[in-house]
C-alpha cells in the first residue's frame, strides 16, 4: 500500500511524505522543547528582572513581553496555515493539510491570549477593558477566522476534504486579513482619536530584548506543540500503511 | 543588575500587578495544559489504533 | 462566454419566482428585525437616526444569511449541480451567474425596501437616498463571499450554523463601509469615500469569489 | 478514444480497486459490474472527472481528462442516479435548460419531440413536482434522445423503468452506439443492446 511513496523521487516531494516527516518531527520535539524553555527563561528573566520601568506606563507595561509576541504568533500562524494550505491545494501533498489542521489550536489560543493580555493592559492604561481599537477588533476577527476553521474541518469527515476545504478557507481569510484591518483602522480612526500607541516611547534596548526572547520562545513552543499534534494526525490518517502498523508495534515494546 | 528592590514589590508591579500577573498566569496555564491536552490526544490515540491493529490481525488469522 | 451567465440567471430566477415565499419571507424577517430596534431601544429620534446605518446593515446581513444555504444545496440534491459542474463553461463563469442571481433576489429587494424602513428611523432625505445606494453596492459582495462559505458548508453537518461563522466575520468590512456611508451622510461629511470603497468591494468580491466557490463546489462533489 | 490505465480508487477508510484500466473505441460499449459498494460509481465519477483518482490516469481522445477540461466536459454526456431535474419547472423548461446549460443548442420543437418519445406527451407543462418518479426518469432520459456528444456515462439508466421503456432506452444506446458514439455504464440487469460492441468490465 504504500507504495505510492517510492513515486516520490524529488526531495521536496520525499520531505512532505508523512513516513519520513514523521520520525524526523519526532526527532526534532525535544530540541525545541529545551529551546522554547531556554528562551523563556532569558526572556522572563530580562524582562520581568532586569527591564527597568516605563516612565509612561509603570509596570504595566510588562504584560507587552507576553501581548506583543501572541499577536504576532497568532498572525504567523495564520499565515504559515495559509501557506500550507496554498502547497496543499497546488501540489496535493498530504503533509499540508496535516501541517495546518495541527497549527489551527495553537494559533486560536494565541490569539485568546492576546486578546486577554490586551483586555489587561487596556484596563489600567485606558481604563477599560475593551476599546474598538483597530487591533484588537482585527485580532477578534483573527480569532473568529481560526474558530471558522477549526468548526469547518471539523465538521468533514473526509479527513481530504476537510484538509482542501479548510485550505480555501485559508486562502480566502488571508486575503482577507488586510481588507479587515484596513476598514477596521479606518473606521476606527474615523469614530474616535486613535488611542494610546503600544510603542510609542522609544523602547529602551534590554526591553526589546526581552520581547525578542519572550517572541523567540512562543515561536518555539508553538512549533514544538504543532510537530507533536501532526505526528498524532499522521498515526491517524496513515494507520493502514505498513510503517504505521511497525511504529505501533514498536512504541509498544 | 536585578531592577527589584523586594520580593513584595516584584510581587506588586507597582500597583498593576493583578493585571500583569493575570496575563502572565493564564498564558502559564494555557501553555501548561495546552502541551498536556497534545501529549494526552496523542497517548489515546496511540492506544486505539494499537486495539484496531491489533483486532485487525486477529480478524486475518481467524 | 456570457451567454452561461445570462442562462444560469434565467434559470435561477425563474426558479426563484415559483417559490416566491422564500423571497418575501426573508424581506419580511428584514422589517420585522429592522422594526424590532425602536421598540428595545426607545423612540428618541436622535437615538434611533444615529443607530439607523448600523442596524439596517446588520439587519441586511442576517436577511442575505438566510438565503445563503439554499445557494447550492438544492442544486446539490437533485443532481442538477454535479450537471452544471460538468458544463463545458468554467464553473467560476455559473457561480457568477448564481451570485448575480442571487443578489436579484436577496439584496436588490432589500436595498428597494430599506428607504421605507429608514424613515422609521427618521432618517432624512440625503441619508436614505445613500442609505439604498449602499445596500445596492454593498449586497452583491455579501452574495459573493456568501457563495464561498455555502460551497464550502455544501452537504456538511451542522452547516447552517457553521456557514454563519464563517462568513459573517468576512462581512466586516462592508458593513463597516455600509454603516459608514449612511452615517457620514447623516453626520453631513458625505459618503462618497465609503461608497467607492463599497464598490470597489463589491467588484473584488464578485470576481474572486466565484473562482473560490467553484473550487469549493469540486470538493464538495469528490 | 477513452483510455483508464491502472486506476485506484480509496473511498474513506477502504481501497475500492486498483490497477483497473480498459480502453472504448468508437461505437463500444462498457458494462460495468460489481456488487454493491464494489465502485461502480466511484469509477463513473472518475471517468467524468469530478473523483480524482488516487493513481493512474485518464485520457480523452490522448489528453488527459484534467487537461483537456472544457473540450473533454463538451464530449461528454453524464446521467447520474440523480435525476438533474428541477421540481418547479416544467419537463420542457427542464430539459431546455438543461441543454443551454450543457452548452447545446435545442430548440423547442425538437424539445417537446424527445418528450414525447419518452411517453410524456401532453405533461411537458406540468411542474416535474406533479410527476411519478417513472415520469421524473423519463425527463431525465429525455435528454439523451436530442443529445449527441459522443461520449455517454450512465448510471444504472434502466433503474425504474418498465419493460417497454427499458427496450426503448436499448434502442436509444444502440442509436447513439451505430453514429459512432461510446458508452460506459453500470447495471444490474444485463440488457441486449443490439448495435455496437459491447464489453464488460467486472469491479471488485
Amino acid at each position: 500500500m504504500n507504495d505510492r511513496f517510492n513515486l516520490s523521487r524529488f526531495s521536496f516531494y520525499r520531505f512532505a511524505s508523512p513516513a519520513i516527516f514523521y520520525p524526523l518531527a519526532g526527532k526534532m520535539i525535544p530540541w525545541f522543547i529545551a529551546a522554547a524553555v531556554l528562551f523563556g527563561l532569558a526572556g522572563l528573566y530580562i524582562g520581568m528582572l532586569v527591564a527597568p520601568t516605563d516612565f509612561q506606563q509603570g509596570e504595566g507595561y510588562r504584560i507587552i513581553f507576553i501581548h506583543v509576541p501572541t499577536s504576532w504568533m497568532s498572525m504567523f500562524i495564520y499565515l504559515i496555515m495559509a501557506f500550507w494550505a496554498a502547497i496543499g491545494l497546488a501540489f496535493n501533498t498530504r503533509l499540508s493539510g496535516m501541517m495546518a489542521q495541527a497549527l489551527a489550536p495553537t494559533g486560536a489560543l494565541m490569539a485568546f491570549l492576546s486578546l486577554w493580555t490586551g483586555a489587561l493592559w487596556g484596563k489600567p492604561m485606558w481604563g477599560t477593558w475593551w476599546v474598538w481599537d483597530a487591533r484588537l477588533t482585527s485580532e477578534l476577527i483573527l480569532l473568529f477566522l481560526y474558530i471558522g476553521y477549526m468548526a469547518l474541518t471539523a465538521a468533514i469527515d473526509d479527513a481530504r476534504r476537510a484538509d482542501k476545504a479548510g485550505g480555501i478557507l485559508l486562502l480566502v481569510g488571508v486575503v482577507n486579513i488586510p481588507i479587515i484591518y484596513f476598514s477596521v483602522k479606518w473606521w476606527n480612526t474615523l469614530h474616535q482619536g486613535s488611542s494610546v500607541n503600544l510603542t510609542k516611547s522609544a523602547m529602551a534596548e534590554v526591553m526589546l530584548w526581552g520581547m525578542l526572547l519572550m517572541a523567540l520562545a512562543f515561536w518555539m513552543y508553538s512549533i514544538a506543540v504543532a510537530l507533536t499534534r501532526v505526528r498524532t494526525l499522521i498515526l491517524e490518517r496513515e494507520r493502514h500503511t505498513d510503517w504505521v502498523k511497525a511504529e505501533l508495534e514498536g512504541v509498544s515494546k | 543588575m536585578i531592577y527589584w528592590n523586594s520580593f513584595g514589590d516584584f510581587l506588586a508591579m507597582g500597583g498593576y500587578g493583578l493585571y500583569v500577573w493575570g496575563s502572565f498566569g493564564l498564558t502559564a496555564l494555557v501553555m501548561i495544559i495546552e502541551p498536556i491536552a497534545v501529549a494526552r490526544q496523542r497517548k489515546t490515540t496511540i492506544t486505539r489504533l494499537k486495539r484496531q491493529l491489533r483486532a485487525e490481525s486477529r480478524s486475518h488469522e481467524a | 462566454m456570457l451567454n452561461i451567465v445570462f442562462s444560469v440567471i434565467a434559470r435561477d430566477l425563474k426558479l426563484a419566482m415559483r417559490r416566491q415565499a422564500d423571497i418575501v419571507s426573508a424581506l419580511f424577517f428584514f422589517v420585522i428585525v429592522v422594526s424590532l430596534f425602536p421598540l428595545g431601544i426607545g423612540p428618541e429620534p436622535d437615538l434611533l437616526r444615529q443607530l439607523a446605518p448600523g442596524v439596517l446593515w446588520v439587519a441586511a446581513l442576517l436577511a442575505t444569511m438566510l438565503s445563503l444555504p439554499r445557494m447550492f444545496a438544492d442544486d446539490h440534491r437533485d443532481g442538477t449541480l454535479e450537471q452544471l459542474a460538468l458544463s463545458p463553461n468554467p464553473l467560476g463563469l455559473i457561480v457568477t451567474g448564481k451570485v448575480i442571481a442571487h443578489w436579484l433576489v436577496s439584496g436588490l429587494p432589500l436595498a428597494l425596501i430599506a428607504p421605507i424602513l429608514g424613515i422609521q428611523f427618521d432618517l432624512s432625505g440625503d441619508a436614505l437616498l445613500v442609505l439604498t445606494g449602499a445596500i445596492l453596492l454593498g449586497t452583491p459582495a455579501l452574495s459573493g463571499i456568501g457563495a464561498i462559505g455555502a460551497a464550502l458548508t455544501l452537504g456538511v453537518r451542522g452547516g447552517g450554523v457553521l456557514l454563519s461563522l464563517l462568513v459573517l466575520p468576512l462581512y466586516i468590512p462592508v458593513l463597516i463601509f455600509g454603516a459608514g456611508a449612511v452615517d457620514a451622510t447623516v453626520s453631513g461629511l458625505g459618503g462618497e469615500g465609503h461608497l467607492s470603497l463599497l464598490i470597489a468591494m463589491t467588484f473584488a468580491a464578485i470576481g474572486f469569489a466565484p473562482w473560490a466557490s467553484a473550487a469549493a463546489l469540486k470538493i464538495a462533489l469528490e | 478514444m477513452l483510455e483508464a490505465d491502472n486506476l485506484e480508487c480509496v473511498r474513506g477508510e477502504r481501497r475500492l480497486f486498483a490497477g483497473l484500466g480498459f480502453r472504448l473505441e468508437a461505437g463500444e460499449l462498457l458494462y460495468l459490474q460489481g456488487r454493491n459498494g464494489a465502485g461502480k460509481t466511484s469509477l463513473l465519477r472518475m471517468l467524468i472527472g469530478l473523483l480524482p483518482p488516487e493513481n493512474g490516469e485518464i485520457r480523452w481522445r490522448g489528453e488527459l481528462i484534467d487537461e483537456a477540461g472544457e473540450a473533454f466536459r463538451a464530449d461528454l454526456c453524464y446521467l447520474g442516479h440523480l435525476n438533474a431535474i428541477k421540481e418547479d419547472l416544467t419537463p420542457l423548461e427542464n430539459l431546455l435548460s438543461a441543454a443551454r446549460l450543457a452548452g447545446l443548442t435545442l430548440c423547442e420543437d425538437d424539445a417537446i419531440d424527445a418528450l414525447e418519445q419518452v411517453g410524456l406527451a401532453g405533461r411537458e407543462d406540468l411542474a416535474c413536482k406533479y410527476l411519478s418518479q417513472g415520469q421524473k426518469r423519463r425527463v431525465a432520459l429525455a435528454r439523451l434522445v436530442v443529445d449527441r456528444r459522443p461520449l455517454w456515462i450512465l448510471d444504472e439508466p434502466f433503474v425504474a423503468l418498465d419493460v417497454a421503456a427499458v427496450d426503448w432506452l436499448a434502442g436509444i444506446i444502440s442509436g447513439h452506439l451505430q453514429r459512432g458514439g461510446m458508452a460506459v455504464m453500470t447495471t444490474h440487469q444485463l440488457v441486449a443492446i443490439p448495435a455496437g460492441t459491447v464489453r464488460e468490465l467486472r469491479i471488485g
